[in-house]
Order: structure tokens, then C-alpha cells, then sequence
């Protein structure tokens, strides 16, 4: 019985520190020299421990683990508290739309239609209905379509003085290009220090 | 040569000084300029010759010991820095030694603060099966294809370089049938992270094809893309 | 009563929902027109019960909210799972930038390499990778380089409450009031050379 209370909480550590969901397989590859234990069997106990004392969360079994989430009657209220409220979400699309039309200021829509492959009418209205965007002229080319520009809400958004003040492409390059590793290379060799 | 030992310990000129200063106990307000700079070039020598790191830092400081060195040997000179009539050459190098220090001992103090709290495994939350249909936090907010393409290249630098340059293979994967690959893994679930897609993709051109039928799918809006963070993982979700 | 255990599930399910550290005001902001909680004591309350009941894990205090964290028991057996070989630590090296970065923040990369004496940029990157620091804007100065500041991130990972909690901060500062004019000359002297 002691033993089992120690697998329990074993299992509700690993649960609780896992980012990926628990298998049993990995805890045999890990830590199964000590412990030899049967996964479902003490997330079935552990899921009882919770109902019984009430709480909010139960161990759910995903594509071939377990992990722990939050009962549905929270579902709304952790939904709101995680999605801060009032503060606006973008679409990818908006996203791509707004980082060509801020790098590559004035542009017409035409420009960022061959640039993203797609056509961006219904974006761009997104970023003008929010005040990102704004219009600023027209092109010469045929057809004089409207050029857009980021607006002040833009650079107030983003925490920006001036457009200048934008990462630099070459800065970003020069961030990606210091990634020669992969980060688990980069944290051994920072130990190894 | 003792320094063999510490050649990797020093993080630059003013961590060496520093080192000399506390081995041989010198008062940091009167150093020994002339023998501290025998030291420091002796030191630097070792680092040419090792080709250890970028010793340029290191050239840099010399010279300025070098200098100091000169002005104090000069007897009038000498004369009027005892008078505290000009300025000892040596008070900038001092204060810099000193606030270097002054940050190498707080950064000891959160040494000591990582170490305490490196026993508790703080509560890691999966985006990819946050279940009971709970959105993800903010995953959008200020993300743009800059930082897909540099999950993209973080993936794509943990497969090795395809093979030796004289075998050619045919590249057997094409947007298509990458495609169909990441239909494939929604089968069971209608989100998949990046790195989980590629874990079974042993080669770099076909990870290639895969981001670009990603890329495609995002395009004709039969998937979503969405990461929590710049050099993050990124899932891909299925449209409905 | 029954209120307070509601109230209890809720921030329990809010802890359990996020990585970040659960806080009051963010509580307040978005459920609290619902939820006038006391965060701190509705804690302690769910400290103590999983303390009684022999969780595996507790809540700690920490950026200014609160997290919840595997023991210190389980330690070992968690970060064998986790595949970690050994306790990873920060090299000296980013300790030294982390230091800098804290005590003046905001600052720019020259600033710290005239500290260090060393150039300080793959470091940098590594930080900004694992998110302890973050740009916070622009320096007025020649080139207007990047200004970096400490993230939450850095607060959680050493388990400070805020930037007010940091060691010796007071001394430090009494320090700088004492001869703020050698200091800045010495830079100042160090920068025209």
C-alpha cells in the first residue's frame, strides 16, 4: 500500500511537470528499473482521488498517454482568463498582410496578392476595420490601385516610436542565423561551460 | 603554465585581471602595473597559440596595460600621480574592474537562486491536447511568418545533410503527396505539431516539400497554423 | 461555503490551464466581475489540501503569481523522465549578461559588453531564445541599438516575486547614488577612447 501511494504520486509528478502526454513506455524506458507500474491502473486510482476530493482537473487518456486538463465546468472560465480579454487576435493571414505591408510601406494590394500567393481583399478590410492599416495614395501602375501604410494604432500596438524602429530583416537574420544548434545542443553546451 | 586550468574559466580581459588581483591579493586601488601586464601577456601569448577563442578582447586590454604602464614609468609623471596632481592613469581601469566585479558577484547570487529553484518542475501545459476545446493562450499575438520560418529552420537543423553528394536520389515527395502525408495524421486527431509531422521525415527535402504543402494548405485555408512562440513548435490544425 | 470551494476549483483549474503564472489582477481583468476572489488566501487554502491529501505537487509563489510545481521529492525521478541527465544550468557567461541585464535594465548590447569586456551577442541570443530577456525598444544612441529588459520569464526562473526581489539591489543602488558621476565618467572616458 505504501508503495502504491508512492507510485501515485510518482505518476501525478510526471503528469503535472510533462509537457508531452505520459506513456507507459517512457516510464519504463526512464525510470522503470525502480519502478515497475501499471500506468492505467493508477490513473484510474488517481482520476477516483480526484472526483472524490472534488478536483477541478481529471487525467484524460490522449493519443496513446494520459495527461491532465480541466473538467468541462471550467471550461468557460479558463477559456476567458487564457484569452485576455479585450485585446485583439490576429489571423495568420492578417499577420502575413500586415508584415508586407509594415516592411514594405507604401503598397497596393496587388503587391501583396503576388507576395502572398493569395488574394487579400477581405484581410486588408480586417486591418482597416481595426486602424492597423490605412491608405496612403495611389500606385502609378495601371489600374492607380490604393496604397496602404501601418497607421499610428500600428506602432502604438506593437510598442514601436517609428516604423524605423521595426526588427531590421538583416537583424532578424542575424538572430536566426546565430541558431546553428538546435537548443538542446546549445543548453548541453551551456552546462558543459 | 598554470593557466592551462583556467583557459576556459575566464570570460574575457577585465575576469582574467580580476583573477591575478585575487590569487595574489593586490590592493585593486594600487596595482602593480608593470607585472600585471607581464602576466596578462603571457597569458594572452597562451591564447594565440591555442587558437582558443577570439583573442581579440584580450589584444585590446593589453594595449591599454601597456599604456598605463608607460605613463607611470615616466619619472615626472610618476612624480605627479604620487602628488595626486594628475590623474593615476590607472583610476578608469580600476573603476571598470570594479563594477565588472559588482556584477560577477550578483551574478553568483543568482546562481546561487537558479539553484534553489531548479528542484521544482513547474506545470507544463500541451498545447497540442489542451482537450475540453480550451483555446490556446494568446497563441496568435504578434506572430508572423518570421516566426514559422524559424520554427522551420530549427526543425529542418536537426536532420542531418542528405547523403553524400555522388548518390542521387530522386526526390520522391512532392507537394501532393505531403499533403496527403499530413491528411494522413488527421485521422486520428485534427491538430499536429510541426516536429511531430517530421519526427518520421528522415530526410532535409522532403521536411522541404512537407513546409511547403504546409505552407499550401495554410494558403486554400484547410488548415490553421498556430504557435505560442518565436523558435517554438508549431501546430497544424485542421479546418473544418 | 459552498462559494469558497467554487472558488477554490476555479483557481485550481486556472493553475492546472496555465503555464504562466496565475495572477490577480489578470483574475480581476478578466473574471473578476463574476469572481471578487482573494487569490493569496484561496492559495493557502488549496496549499493546505494538497499538503493533507499528499499531492505530489504545490503552489509557489512566484513572478509576481502563483505556479504550480512538483515537489522537491520527486525531483530526481521527474527529470530522469523528463530526459534531462543532470541539472542544467545557465553558463557563466549568460549569468554575467542576466546580472547586468537586471540590475540596468533597460540596456543596449554595447553597454554590456563595456561591462563585460567581452562581446556579449551569442549570449544574448541564447537568453532571448530561452526568453529571460526581451527588447524593450531602442537606445537614442549612435545606431540605436536594440535595448533588452528581463522578461517574467527571468523572475520564474529564479523565483523571484518582481525585480524589487533581486539580491542586493538596494546596496547596488546605494552604491551608484554614492558616485554616479565617476561612474558615468569612466563610461563616458571608456566610450570617447
Amino acid at each position: 500500500m505504501e508503495t502504491e501511494s508512492y507510485h501515485l504520486a510518482i505518476v501525478e509528478a510526471l503528469l503535472i511537470a510533462s509537457e508531452l502526454p505520459v506513456t507507459q513506455e517512457r516510464i519504463d524506458d526512464t525510470i522503470g528499473e525502480e519502478f515497475r507500474i501499471n500506468l492505467p491502473e493508477l490513473v484510474e486510482k488517481l482520476n477516483q482521488i480526484y472526483t472524490e476530493s472534488r478536483r477541478s482537473f481529471f487525467i484524460m487518456e490522449v493519443a496513446g498517454g494520459y495527461q491532465i486538463v480541466t473538467r468541462k465546468s471550467y471550461e468557460e472560465l479558463v477559456r476567458r482568463y487564457l484569452n485576455r480579454s479585450g485585446r485583439m487576435r490576429l489571423s495568420n493571414a492578417a499577420l502575413e498582410a500586415l508584415a508586407i505591408i509594415a516592411y514594405r510601406q507604401p503598397i497596393a494590394r496587388p503587391d501583396i496578392d503576388q507576395i502572398r500567393g493569395v488574394n487579400s481583399d477581405g484581410v486588408l478590410s480586417t486591418l482597416l476595420e481595426k486602424e492597423l492599416i490605412m491608405v496612403a495614395g495611389r500606385a502609378d501602375s495601371p489600374g492607380r490601385p490604393l496604397l496602404y501604410k501601418t497607421s499610428q494604432e500600428f506602432l502604438r500596438y506593437f510598442g514601436l516610436n517609428s516604423t524605423a524602429d521595426l526588427p531590421r530583416l538583416k537583424e532578424l537574420e542575424e538572430m536566426l542565423a546565430q541558431k546553428p544548434q538546435t537548443i538542446q545542443e546549445a543548453e548541453k553546451e551551456n552546462a558543459s561551460e | 603554465m598554470d593557466y592551462k586550468v583556467h583557459l576556459n574559466v575566464f570570460e574575457g580581459p577585465l575576469d582574467l585581471l580580476l583573477y591575478f588581483i585575487k590569487r595574489d591579493e593586490i590592493n585593486i586601488y594600487d596595482i602593480p602595473i608593470a607585472r600585471i601586464t607581464q602576466e596578462f601577456l603571457e597569458y594572452l601569448e597562451v591564447i594565440q597559440t591555442l587558437n582558443l577563442r577570439s583573442a581579440g578582447e584580450f589584444i585590446e586590454m593589453a594595449s591599454t596595460l601597456m599604456q598605463i604602464k608607460a605613463q607611470m614609468l615616466i619619472p615626472r609623471l610618476a612624480d605627479a600621480i604620487a602628488n595626486q596632481t594628475i590623474e593615476d592613469p590607472r583610476t578608469a581601469l580600476v573603476e571598470r574592474l570594479l563594477e565588472y566585479k559588482k556584477f560577477k558577484e550578483l551574478s553568483y547570487d543568482l546562481a546561487v537562486l537558479e539553484e534553489q529553484q531548479l528542484p521544482y518542475f513547474p506545470r507544463k501545459v500541451n498545447s497540442e491536447y489542451l482537450g475540453q476545446a480550451i483555446p490556446l493562450n494568446d497563441v496568435l499575438q504578434n506572430v508572423t511568418l518570421i516566426h514559422i520560418l524559424a520554427a522551420f529552420k530549427r526543425v529542418l537543423e536537426r536532420i542531418p545533410e542528405t547523403p553524400s553528394f555522388h548518390q542521387v536520389n530522386e526526390i520522391s515527395a512532392t507537394i501532393a503527396t505531403q499533403t496527403d502525408f499530413v491528411y494522413r495524421h488527421f485521422i486520428k486527431c485534427t491538430k499536429v505539431s510541426f516536429s511531430r509531422l517530421a519526427e518520421s521525415i528522415k530526410e532535409r527535402i522532403v521536411l522541404v516539400v512537407t513546409f511547403l504543402a504546409i505552407l499550401d494548405m495554410v494558403r486554400r485555408g484547410q488548415v490553421k497554423i498556430r504557435q505560442s512562440d518565436l523558435f517554438e513548435d508549431f501546430i497544424i490544425e485542421k479546418v473544418e
